[in-house]
């Protein structure tokens, strides 16, 4: 990319430069409450927090939406320099893009229906049906894992609309937004069982860019050091505490 | 080179994806047909009623993209009927099923009326003359005769269903486009995953249109 | 066996038939000329169902035709029709096109139906081309089979609306022969046509209609020789 | 009752939704008409590559479920051209009109073939005989009246792109269908808004069907 | 002014023209008569590069009709053709019908191209109709704008494939007089027609053709008076 809109005032601390460099970023759109798109407006604690993160480094977001399944290929050619949508560390997809440090700690939780006394732990899974969104690492491990009925859409809310509608036995997906499905007026569903997995939320750099795996980073210090991460994880998750990263 | 070889070694699921998407396609036109003949009935019956019933079904389903039907019936319904309840995990394939066969129905049913119209009105008229009830007429008369000209663009309505399957992918039904997106995810070779899908429907339809002329071209034979 | 009275049919606002009476006796052979658009056609059709009178009486045999969809398909079992075009059905053997009404609609068993077939076959002087379909048939054997078919159903009475004015020359005569037989055996029979020594030889009497009315009527002699009405010669020295 | 409540707040997200929606429709078929009369003259010109080309066109694009042409092209080619880097932002948009103009191309070129061979064979020759070339006849003499019997079948395919568009949601243009998803995934009253999604399309369809057939009848008059 | 030699013409193994060889000189008017199928109208269509000669050469007006296509073109400008069905351009009113030609392909400025046409509608008689569309006119006029049509493009030659035999009988007479009109002017004309009053008029050489050839030539006079093959006399007792 190269750099814009020189109106825009530039408040870094330690590169000397006026002119922001434009930062490429894609999101995904359906993954409240890290993104969403309110009346055109995508927001969300992953925006927000991208956003002061270039912002410490004097850069200038350009904002991308797109497919979950198009993040890592775009990244892979160059379309956008990072991406920011609850993005699960793994070692496959470390072959593919570079990852920063954690940002956020997550996990798989199991969301069932609240009258459901059937499903306490994981193992219960084995011969239920369980509705994931495609390409999500719920979907990954139950590929792999014989005896789980999978069913796979684009879209999380379909997902979620599936168990509503009795599709589905259970909806395997990050826990935060498992958490923010049941916080957004949806009391009838519960979360049942330890996390399936212990994971972190990196964001995902386009590979052969050091440069810019190191900018990233450096600013995701300084917004933990000077409280901005603490506030914006107040605003997003509450006082839940699973999530944060200790720092 | 990679990419190919993973093409390869994923093939077999890709074949049974598109083995789900001819089984959909024949349900959805076996079924479509038949809703189509009924609505076609209607939509050249005496009753206003039925006409009226026949020319909403055609309007509402060729009006709206299959899409939204899909997402209607199989996200939609669910809310007001217990429809997983009642049939368990076979809910998907029925409302995949359904959603294609309304929508193909409604299509089929202008093909079977624009048929029907095309027999002779003589044909009509000698068969009424020797006493015919109006059913007699159409089961004797009028549909074997009229059958014959609606086999190609029945088997060209057929292609269009079989194109159309493919948007059964986002109800998690593992035809060939979701059984591509699944292997897509974790190999992430999208263009040669996606040509390989367009060479197998390629084949399939191009075969289906080669039998369609083929049809065709006998039918004006016969009707020399 | 016909008995028609102040018959009036329009399409839209336009007038056809203005204003028909007619009596057809048992066993008499109507003959109906008149100019093109004169309502020949209309008038048929409306004997038989095919057209719904606007006002006016029909009865049939004893059933009076009321528009009823039950009564409509009695009447047309005891009345058959040939038309200008044979109308065969294109996808059904001769033997097929015959059997057809018998089985479906008297529900006779296919032996029998198959019999009466073959005799009617060999009435109309086709019997080896019961296994043919209609497309490989002359014109001329096509009206033919067009009239069997209607004989099938044993009908009361026999509608010919032109039968032989889509024919070649040289098949009008076998058709025509045909219809001689059936005149001879006693059917009832209604003919439009504009062959007059059809109408001279087998004909009781002669209707001439124009312009939705029947303008004059008699018997072949007279109406021929002797016509009354100005319309009437007029048309005459046109045809004759 | 909160549900279509809840419709009624989300209307303008639904409304600007459709807007999309129009708007490619309209890129793809203005696009679709040009690359339809390009193929449509190399299917009927001298040329037996030309010829070649125009038919591996049609039979590809109409040989193919429009959503494996819209992942091939979103989320295959920029695997081999660095498209991303090339257009940036507007690859989206890029991505999806070409891809619906590709497809509608071929239907078109069909369309535009169609209508160029129904006219009379007197008119070439007459053209022909007063001395122009290939280029004039068709510019001065064939086009102009076979595109009035192109607008019909044109209106025709404008529905069904319209309908078409729908497939746009999946690489995630904020077009009707997916308007809607985002606002079912926090408002979670599928049914309400897809009955919603799918009496807007009627409205605009419906519309549409009525312009054509009265552009038909006008046709007809003027062929008296 | 046109040279053929031995020209021969097929569609896949059907022989139309066996070897003809014809000359026609500037100004003279050579009138074609001969059965329906006898390979008239494709000689004609030979002559404008509307069917590609299967061997042979024809020469007009000093270009060698080889098949290339600007040379094609090039012919065309000198050789105008009209056609039994008019051909008129549907979609353009008269008036663009006769200046479509000279505005687009040679060229002429809409002015001079307008001022030509409207001299060329008054010597085929219709002034008025210049803002006209084809469908408004009747037979006969329309013929005549095919023929301004064609002089629009001040042609050396013209050819008439029956053109009047598309015509109902009272229209025939107009089209002929502007024919004759342009015969008197002096413009090298092959007509093919069986107006035989025409041919004798204003034909200079009357050809008979017959299964491909030309069986016989001559004055008018000499072919209809004196036909010296048996084939011209049996065509001719049927035509006169
Ligand atoms: N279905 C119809 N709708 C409107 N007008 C009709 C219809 N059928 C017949 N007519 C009109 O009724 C008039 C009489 O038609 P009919 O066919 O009865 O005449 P016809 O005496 O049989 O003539 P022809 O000798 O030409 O067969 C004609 O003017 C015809 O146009
Ligand atoms: N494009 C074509 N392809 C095949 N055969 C053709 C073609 N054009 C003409 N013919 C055949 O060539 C023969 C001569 O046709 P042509 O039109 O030249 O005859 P004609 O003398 O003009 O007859 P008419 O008086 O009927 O116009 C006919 O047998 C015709 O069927
Ligand atoms: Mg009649
Ligand atoms: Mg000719």
């Amino acid at each position: 990319g190269c750099g814009t809109g020189s109106s825009t005032p530039s408040n870094s601390g330690q590169s000397g430069q006026t002119q922001p460099v434009t930062l490429h970023v894609g999101a995904d759109t359906t993954f409240p409450p890290f993104e969403t798109e309110k009346n055109g407006q995508v927001t969300g604690f992953d925006i927000d927090l991208i956003k002061a993160i270039a912002q410490k480094e004097n850069m200038q977001v350009d904002l991308k939406t797109m497919d979950f399944q198009g993040l890592i290929p775009a990244l892979q050619t160059g379309d956008i320099d990072v991406a920011v949508a609850g993005i699960t560390i793994t070692d496959d997809r470390k072959k593919s893009v570079n990852f920063s440090d954690p940002y956020y700690h997550s996990g798989l939780s199991i969301l069932v229906k609240k009258d459901n006394t059937t499903i306490n732990v994981p193992d219960d899974l084995t011969g239920k049906t369980v509705a994931v969104k495609l390409g999500t690492t719920a979907d990954l491990m139950f590929s792999k894992k014989p005896g789980v009925n999978v069913k796979r859409f684009t879209n999380i809310s379909d997902a979620y609309s599936e168990l509503q509608n009795g599709g589905a036995d259970a909806v395997v997906f990050d826990n935060p937004v498992n958490l923010n499905y049941i916080r957004t007026g949806h009391d009838n569903v519960k979360i049942v069982g330890p996390l399936l997995t212990g994971e972190d939320y990196g964001i995902a750099v386009r590979k052969n860019a050091p440069d810019l795996l190191q900018k990233i980073n450096d600013g995701l210090k300084q917004v933990m050091a000077d409280g901005t991460y603490d506030k914006l994880y107040q605003q997003y998750f509450g006082d839940e505490p699973n999530g944060k990263i200790k720092h | 080179m990679e990419a190919w070889q993973s093409v390869f070694q994923n093939s077999s699921m890709l074949i049974k994806g598109l083995g789900y998407t001819l089984e959909y396609s024949l349900y959805a036109v076996v079924l479509g047909t038949v809703l189509g003949l009924i609505f076609a009935l209607f939509r050249l019956s005496g009753s206003r009623i039925l006409r009226a019933l026949g020319t909403v079904y055609v309007d509402i389903f060729r009006g709206t993209p299959l899409l939204v039907q899909i997402f209607f019936i199989y996200f939609g319904l669910p809310q007001v009927l217990p429809l997983h309840q009642w049939f368990g995990e076979f809910y998907t394939v029925l409302a995949g099923a359904a959603a294609l066969a309304l929508n193909e129905g409604a299509y089929i049913t202008e093909i079977i009326r624009a048929g029907i119209l095309s027999v002779d009105k003589g044909q009509w008229e000698a068969a009424e003359s020797i006493g015919m009830t109006s059913y007699q007429k159409m089961r004797y008369i009028i549909l074997p005769q009229a059958f014959k000209r609606m086999i190609p663009p029945l088997v060209n309505q057929f292609i269009q269903t079989i194109k159309d399957t493919s948007l059964l992918s986002v109800i998690s039904i593992t035809e060939l486009v979701r059984a591509a997106q699944i292997v897509i995810v974790t190999t992430y070779f999208a263009l040669q995953f996606w040509t390989a899908v367009a060479v197998l429907y390629l084949i399939v339809i191009l075969l289906l249109t080669k039998l369609s002329q083929y049809l065709e071209r006998r039918l004006q034979v016969d009707q020399r | 066996m016909i008995s028609v009275k102040n018959l009036r049919k329009q399409f839209g606002e336009h007038v056809v038939l203005q204003d028909i009476s007619v009596e057809v006796a048992a066993q008499e052979v109507v003959v109906i000329i008149g100019p093109s658009g004169s309502g020949k056609s209309t008038f048929l059709r409306c004997l038989n169902g095919l057209e719904k009178p606007s006002s006016g009486h029909i009865v049939i045999a004893g059933h009076e035709l009321t528009g009823h969809k039950a009564d409509l398909i009695e009447i047309r079992k005891q009345v058959g029709m040939v038309f200008q075009r044979f109308n065969l059905f294109h996808h059904l053997s001769v033997m097929d096109n015959i059997t057809i009404g018998p089985i479906k609609v008297l529900g006779k068993s296919k032996a029998e139906a198959t019999e009466l077939a073959e005799e009617l076959l060999r009435k109309v002087g086709i019997p080896e081309k019961a296994n043919a379909m209609p497309d490989q048939l002359s014109g001329g054997q096509q009206q033919r089979v067009a009239i069997a078919r209607a004989l099938a159903m044993k009908p009361k009475v026999m509608l010919f609306d032109e039968p032989t004015s889509a024919l070649d020359p040289e098949m009008v005569g076998e058709v025509l022969a045909v219809m001689k037989d059936l005149a001879r055996d006693g059917m009832t029979m209604v003919v439009v046509t504009h062959e007059m020594g059809f109408a001279r030889e087998v004909g009781d009497r002669v209707l001439f209609m124009d312009g939705g009315y029947v303008v004059e009527e008699g018997t072949p002699a007279d109406v021929f020789d002797h016509p009354q009405q100005e319309r009437t010669r007029a048309f005459l020295s046109k045809v004759l």
